[in-house]
Formats: C-alpha cells, structure tokens, sequence
C-alpha cells in the first residue's frame, strides 16, 4: 500500500544527513562533554559547534543558546525562568489561547502560585489582536508569551508588534518558534524577542532534544532543574550530544533550504486546499487564509467525526491528526479551535494535514483519490448529515 | 581548553627547582582554589639573574609559573614589579575564564618574592 | 598513541547492538508515538516494549517506569513531585552529604521553600551509619534519599536496611541507582524502594534519556513540567524515542551481562588498587575497600594536584578524572571528599579511575607504566613534597 505521511507538524523523520552525523557521536566520540580529557574535548568541540549552527538558524549568538530536552522543557523553562526571578517586579503574566499545552498549561500553573494570568482571545482565524493585546499590559505585567506559529491550525502571529511593544515597556517577551522554524524566517532580532524555544523532531532533527533562546541580559535564571554545572548553569544534567549534534545540523539545514523548501510546500498546500474545498462539500479551512505557514492545511468536516477520518485515511496509507474530542486526551475538542470560536459540533470534524520535504503533488493526488469515498461513507453514517 | 602555549609550559616546565640560597622567597596560597606557588630569587645588581620555582596547583598554575619566572628572568627589580597577572595570563595565549584567577598566583608569588628581597635589604 | 578510557562513570560509549537499534528510531521509525497512524503506532510498540526491558532489569512493573531526560531530570522529579504532594503530611526530607548534586541541590532548594533538610554525615569511607538515619527520622519525615553507589568513591550504601525503616514508618525512600545499575544487582523490591534513579549513558546506552521507577501506589505527582499528556501524565514532551529504545536496549544488555561483568571489572580493579597502592608511596584509597563498585578505584596523592595529574596522564593518552577544586566549577574540592573528612589539600589530589568493559589487563599495565613517572615528575615541582 502506498504510505503518505502528513502530520509533519507532529513529528517529521530525521533527515540522513542528521541522522549520520549523530550516529558519529554515540559510538565513536561519546566522551562526556564536561570532561578535560581527550575523549571530553573532541566532544565539547561538537557540542559548541553545533551551539553555533542553532544561534545561526536563528541570527543569535552562541552564548545565547541553551539545550534543553525539546519544545515542552523550553517552554517551561524560559516561563517559569521569567516569572520566579522577576516576580519582585511584578506577577501578570500574559499569554493567549491558542498555545500549547507547553505554554499554557505552565502559565495557568503560575496563575495558582500567586501570579495573575490573561489569556488573549484570538479571531476566528486564531489571531491574536494587537489592541487586545495593548489593553491587556498593567505595570505589573512581566512576561508575554505568544506563539509564532499555530501547530493545530498554522496562523502565524504578528510577533514583530507584539513584541515590540513589550520592550518599549520592559516586559520580556517568549515565543514558540517549534513550528515555525525551517517553514518561516525565524530571526531572534528582527522578531524582537528574548526568549525563543525550538524543538529537534519538528525540523528533521531527532526527538528529545530542543533549546532556548535567551538574549543576553535577560532577567531570567534556571529554576525548575537543579544539579551539575552544565550549560554554564542554564541546564543541569549530562548534554544529550547526539541529540545536539543532530539539532544543530537540522538547524543548519532548515536555515539553508528554508526559501526552496518553503515554495514547495507553499504549493502543495495551495493545491490541497484548492481540491479539497472545491471537490468535498461541506467543509470548512481552519486558520488564516493567507497569514499561515506553508506546509499547513487544516479543515473542519462538518456531520463527521475526526477520529473515524483518520482511522479511515490510515487504512488507505495516509497518517494525519485532529484536533477531535475522540482523539484528544482530554476528550474535550482542542482548546484551539474552541478559541476560534468553533462550535463543539465542528470542532469534532477537524482535519490537520501538515506537508513535508519528501511530499509530492502525487501525495495531494492520492489523498483526493481516497479522501471523497472515505467522507462520504461516514457521512452516510451520520445521523447528522441531512442531505 | 589550554592554549598550546599552556601545555607546552605545563609539559617543559622552566625554571622549576629551588635556590638553596636564594636572596628572596616569596610563597603564596591562592584563596579561591587551594594551590600553593613559592618562588626563589637569585638577584644581583638589581636584577634578577635567577629564578625558580615550585607548585601544587593546576595546568594553568603550573604553565604560569613557568612563564613568570622566564618573564622575570634578566629584569629589573622595578619591571619586575611591573609584571601583572594579566601579562603573564596574555604571554600563555589566555587562560580560560574559569582559570584566570590561576594566574595570580604566579605574579603574586613573584611580587612576595621581591618583597622578601627588599625587606632583607632594609634589615 | 595508545588511549585507555578509564572514566566510565562519567559515561560510557554507547554499545554498537544500542546504536544499532537506536539507528532505525532517527530515520525509518520516526512517527510520533502519540499519533494514532500506522507511523506512531509502530513506535508506540517499540517504546512500550523498551518500557518493558527497562522494568525487567529493575524487577520493576512497566506501568512503574516513566521515562525522561536522564538521570538529573528524575532525580530532580522524584524529590520534588513527592515533597510537593506530601507537604501536608510532613516538611522534612532526609539525604546525605554525598549525593550526586541533581539530589543534594534539590533537596537544599526545597529547604528555602519551607521544608526542613537533614543531611546525614558520612564516615571516612563514605558511608551512611543507620543509626544515624534513625535518629534523624521524626514524625515529620516524608522522604528519604540516599544514592545506592557513589559515583566518587564507589561506595555502596545499606539501601536495603535504610529502606525498610523507611517503610516501617510511611516514608518514601528514593535511590539514585545512576551508578550501581549493571555492576551490581538493582531490584526495587530487593531493596525496597519507592522510587529509583537511572541514566542511560552509564550503561552504555544514550546520553539524554533516563527513568524514574515509581512504585506503584507511592504519593507523586509530576511537579516539575506542564505540557502534553504523555508518559500517562506523568512527563510532558514528545517522548525521546531513540534514546529510550536505546535505554531498554542497554538495560536488557546490562541485566544480562551483570554477573559476567561485575566479575571482570572487580578483577581489574583489584589489580590495580594492589600495584598503585603497592608501587606508589604516599597514595591513599577512598571509598570504602570492600563495598564498593566493582570497577571504581578512587585515590588521593599526596603533594600533588589532580587537573596536573589528569592532564599528564591524557598525554600519554589516558583519561580519568578528579575531584580536586581545580577540575570542579566551583573550585572547592568536591564535596563527597571533604564530607569523608578527607583534608582540602589531600582531596586536591584526588583521581577516579573507573573501568568499563572493554579495559583489559594490558591497560593496567599501561597505567602503571605511566602513572609512576607523573607523580614523580609532579612531586618535584610540588613545593610540598618534602622528602
Ligand atoms: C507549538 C509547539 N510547542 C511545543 C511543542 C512541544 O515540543 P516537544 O514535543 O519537543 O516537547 C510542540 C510539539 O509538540 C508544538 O507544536
Ligand atoms: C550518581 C549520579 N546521579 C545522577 C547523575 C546525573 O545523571 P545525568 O548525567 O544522566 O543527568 C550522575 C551522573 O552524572 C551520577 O553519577
Ligand atoms: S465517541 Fe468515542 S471518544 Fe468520542
Ligand atoms: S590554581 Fe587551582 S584552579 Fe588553577
């Protein structure tokens, strides 16, 4: 059977060249990086190299760059970081709706130990709006906490603005760059921000590893790990070098191939969108039409339901994901779309199809082939569809 | 982590020994790490015609010392004095920032030296 | 020039059958294991089945291990996650002075926060007396932590006795096991713990990855990260999946080989505790002579300073390493020493040599035709050495 994978935004494979460089460094150079001897230096040599690669990336500076073990800990540590060494000048934190758990699930956390919290609405498009956003800064306010790309529907947010506001009023700025990176230009100085958190396995780099940006003079301290020296005491614990190395030519090579990958997804998604809203009725593109990253097409199928597409899609080769009650944890429909201002029903229907380096214009073909039968057999089934 | 100018001053050290009847005899224990540095002066005429010394201490205490007692060696009491942890830390090529307190030992125990000189001068 | 890699407790290379399984984890099965598609559920087995390999060694129950970051990350989660949910039973937590720092620094974290901290002293061969531990106990106690071996001076601490007082009182016991895990036997019910601490590039597995064993029933809860549902709530973040199929790998190997294996190191590591004590003057073992590690041996030489040591033995090509100030980043001797009540100036000239198992007899030889000629050459230049 053919397989089609599209839930890039979920995980994406590590690219061959990744892959080989790490592998280098879990048999062969697998000194410990902290050690004076031989078989430590090789390694830290590579672990600073591959700091370099990541501050490229992103047009910071080496020194500015920490590992951590992926997006969720970055997340966590430049929130939590923030907050609990600036909380002598203030506790309002502001973050908006639409974030990951990562983000949010930390900020609220913040909200039960004495820190005020908002959380910005966002349009139906998943947007959040500068005025909204301008209302809600107190002097009391420390940290804003905005994503620059949805992961569940793809709306990129007008970060440059938002953060430029918060340095004219020294608030410090952190943004999720997970989904963003390799897709978009993700630059440190031109977004205005301090904190930035990326993750490996979104950018053809392994799992388990990601870092944070943190300009230099921030306020910020490690406060959730403690233990050895490591990472000029930004992060405690032994450095996952492979992880690095991998993380750092990932970095390399998104950066390098961002404009060529970018128009090639651009346009796969363009043509999937296009078929899918012309050739299947009743549906619905999740997201900003335009302001949206490249490799991101998301839907809402109205009368059925998420999971019963994906098993569906996944019987004919296709991996993808929703945003549905059924597929959630929770078993409540994503907080993203809910935000949106989409109601339970159709939030229900959603459809998140994420592109990738390796797709074709024969993937979209053969998920166009599979997809109508597939709709249209569920939607028999509903007793929703009234037609 | 050391410049190759450290590791060949660790590696061949010069200089070291001591001068059974030195003119002066500085020893100084570096606070922050433990490590302890003792120089020997052989001076005459205002300069220092020899020089030697000992250490307990780490690759850039030892590198330092070599390079302080061969930046000394030849010169006058007064350039001598004039010698400063930083030359000495810059004649190694640097030290790493974790390291550069090691170099205070090196001209501090020189200094200490020259001290012991002039105050048995003054006797 | 001949290398012998002597410090395998600072890590260890990863072995080929690890990397080698790890290998199709970066490429060929990149899926995310949450993903419900063919691609994640192919890795959910696979993590399932590692989770599996893990418990075994341990005598654990798979539901039992959650996996992270290694082993600072759950020694860090263990301590907090139990303080933080028991606080209202008791605010006192008992650890020795001898910790590895990803314990003994979040144990006096949690003393700023209103917990009251023992730390239990050691005697000269670093070990924990029970009847100390027994005094320190009040009705207030809610955790115990104390590490089965020491990653200093190899000593190895009454778990098992320490343990089962805990339990006769309610206490949680938890064990950085980090050392002792494929040396000696680590049963969780042999030695009665709750919670148990294992990194996985100790044991020839991965840098990046370890896990926290939770007895089933103990009073935890996450504390540390907010995020995703994975590792059922208990460690947010998409799952490092190389890494921990490379720790079930290398804890399969290590479960399986640990008999076979204590018995080759020991018989290295009492011949060269014999020649060095024998043809070195003035040198002096630590840890303790029979309970400890059967591939550490840990001196202290007199006159002389452990980074000038380290840095002649590497060039002849042997790398160990040392708990003299000059080599730690805080430029105190390490703090295990000093608590066995070993003098600043002697702990200055401490070295680890620690074996693993590709060293062979040939590399012994080869230390003591070295070592000899360092500390003779280091002695002259020492302005203590008086003789
Ligand atoms: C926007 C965003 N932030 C954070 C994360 C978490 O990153 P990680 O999976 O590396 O913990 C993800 C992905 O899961 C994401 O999409
Ligand atoms: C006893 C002990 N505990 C914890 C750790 C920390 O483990 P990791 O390096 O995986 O964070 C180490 C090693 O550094 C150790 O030796
Ligand atoms: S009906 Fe099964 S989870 Fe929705
Ligand atoms: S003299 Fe001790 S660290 Fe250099």
């Amino acid at each position: 059977m053919r397989r089609v994978y599209f839930d890039h935004s979920a995980t994406t494979p590590v690219r061959p060249e990744v892959a080989e460089e790490m592998q280098k460094y879990l048999t062969e150079y697998f000194g410990n990086p902290t050690s004076l001897h031989y078989f430590g230096r090789q390694v830290r040599k590579a672990v600073e190299e591959a700091r370099e690669k990541v501050a490229n990336a992103i047009g910071a500076r080496p020194e500015e760059v920490v590992f951590t073990s992926g997006g969720t800990e970055s997340d966590n540590m430049a929130i939590h970081g923030i907050a609990m060494i600036n909380k002598n000048r203030g506790n309002h934190i502001i973050t908006s709706a639409v974030e990951h758990h990562a983000v949010l699930n930390t900020v609220k956390a913040l909200g039960k130990q004495g820190f005020t919290v908002t959380i910005l609405p966002v349009d139906k498009y998943g947007m959040v709006s500068l005025d909204d956003l301008a209302n809600a800064i107190t002097d009391k306010t420390i940290l804003i906490s905005i994503m620059h790309a949805s992961n569940e529907v793809g709306t990129i947010q007008p970060i440059k603005d938002m953060a430029a506001m918060a340095r004219e009023k020294g608030i410090f700025f952190h943004t999720d760059a997970v989904q963003s990176m390799g897709k978009i230009p993700v630059n440190v100085d031109e977004l205005g921000v301090d904190l930035l958190t990326v993750s490996g396995h979104k950018i053809y780099g392994p799992k388990g590893v990601g870092a944070l940006y943190i300009r230099k003079g921030t306020r910020w301290r490690q406060t959730l790990f403690h233990g050895g020296a490591q990472e000029r005491l930004r992060r405690a614990g032994t450095e996952n070098v492979p992880g690095i190395i991998g993380l750092g030519k990932a970095c390399e090579l998104a950066a390098r191939d961002l404009e060529k990958e970018a128009a090639h997804l651009a346009g796969l998604r363009d043509k999937l969108i296009k078929e899918v809203m012309d050739k299947i009725p009743h549906v619905q593109l999740t997201g900003h039409p335009t302001m949206r990253l490249p490799n991101h097409a998301s839907f809402c199928f109205e009368f059925i339901e998420g999971e019963s597409m994906l098993l569906s899609m996944d019987m004919k080769g296709v991996a993808a994901s929703s945003g549905s009650a059924c597929t959630s944890g929770s078993l409540e429909p994503s907080h993203v779309l809910l935000a949106m201002g989409i109601p339970h029903e159709l939030a229900h229907g959603s459809i998140r199809i994420t592109l990738g380096r390796d797709n074709t214009e024969e993937d979209i073909d053969y998920f166009m082939e599979i997809m109508p039968p597939i709709v249209e057999r569920l939607r028999a089934m509903s007793p929703l569809d009234q037609e | 982590m050391y410049t190759e100018k450290v590791m060949d001053h660790f590696e061949n050290p010069r200089n070291v020994g001591e001068i059974p009847d030195a003119d002066g005899v500085g020893q100084v224990g570096n606070p922050t790490c433990g490590d302890i540095m003792k120089i020997y002066l052989k001076i005459d005429d205002g300069i220092i015609k020899d020089i030697k010394f000992k250490t307990f201490g780490c690759g850039a205490a030892i590198a330092t010392s070599s390079m302080v007692t061969e930046m000394a060696k030849g010169k006058t009491i007064a350039e001598a004095l004039q010698l400063s942890n930083k030359a000495v830390a810059e004649a190694l090529g640097g030290l790493p920032p974790k390291k550069m307190h090691c170099s205070n030992l090196a001209a501090d125990a020189l200094h200490a030296a020259i001290q012991d000189y002039q105050n048995k001068q003054n006797k």
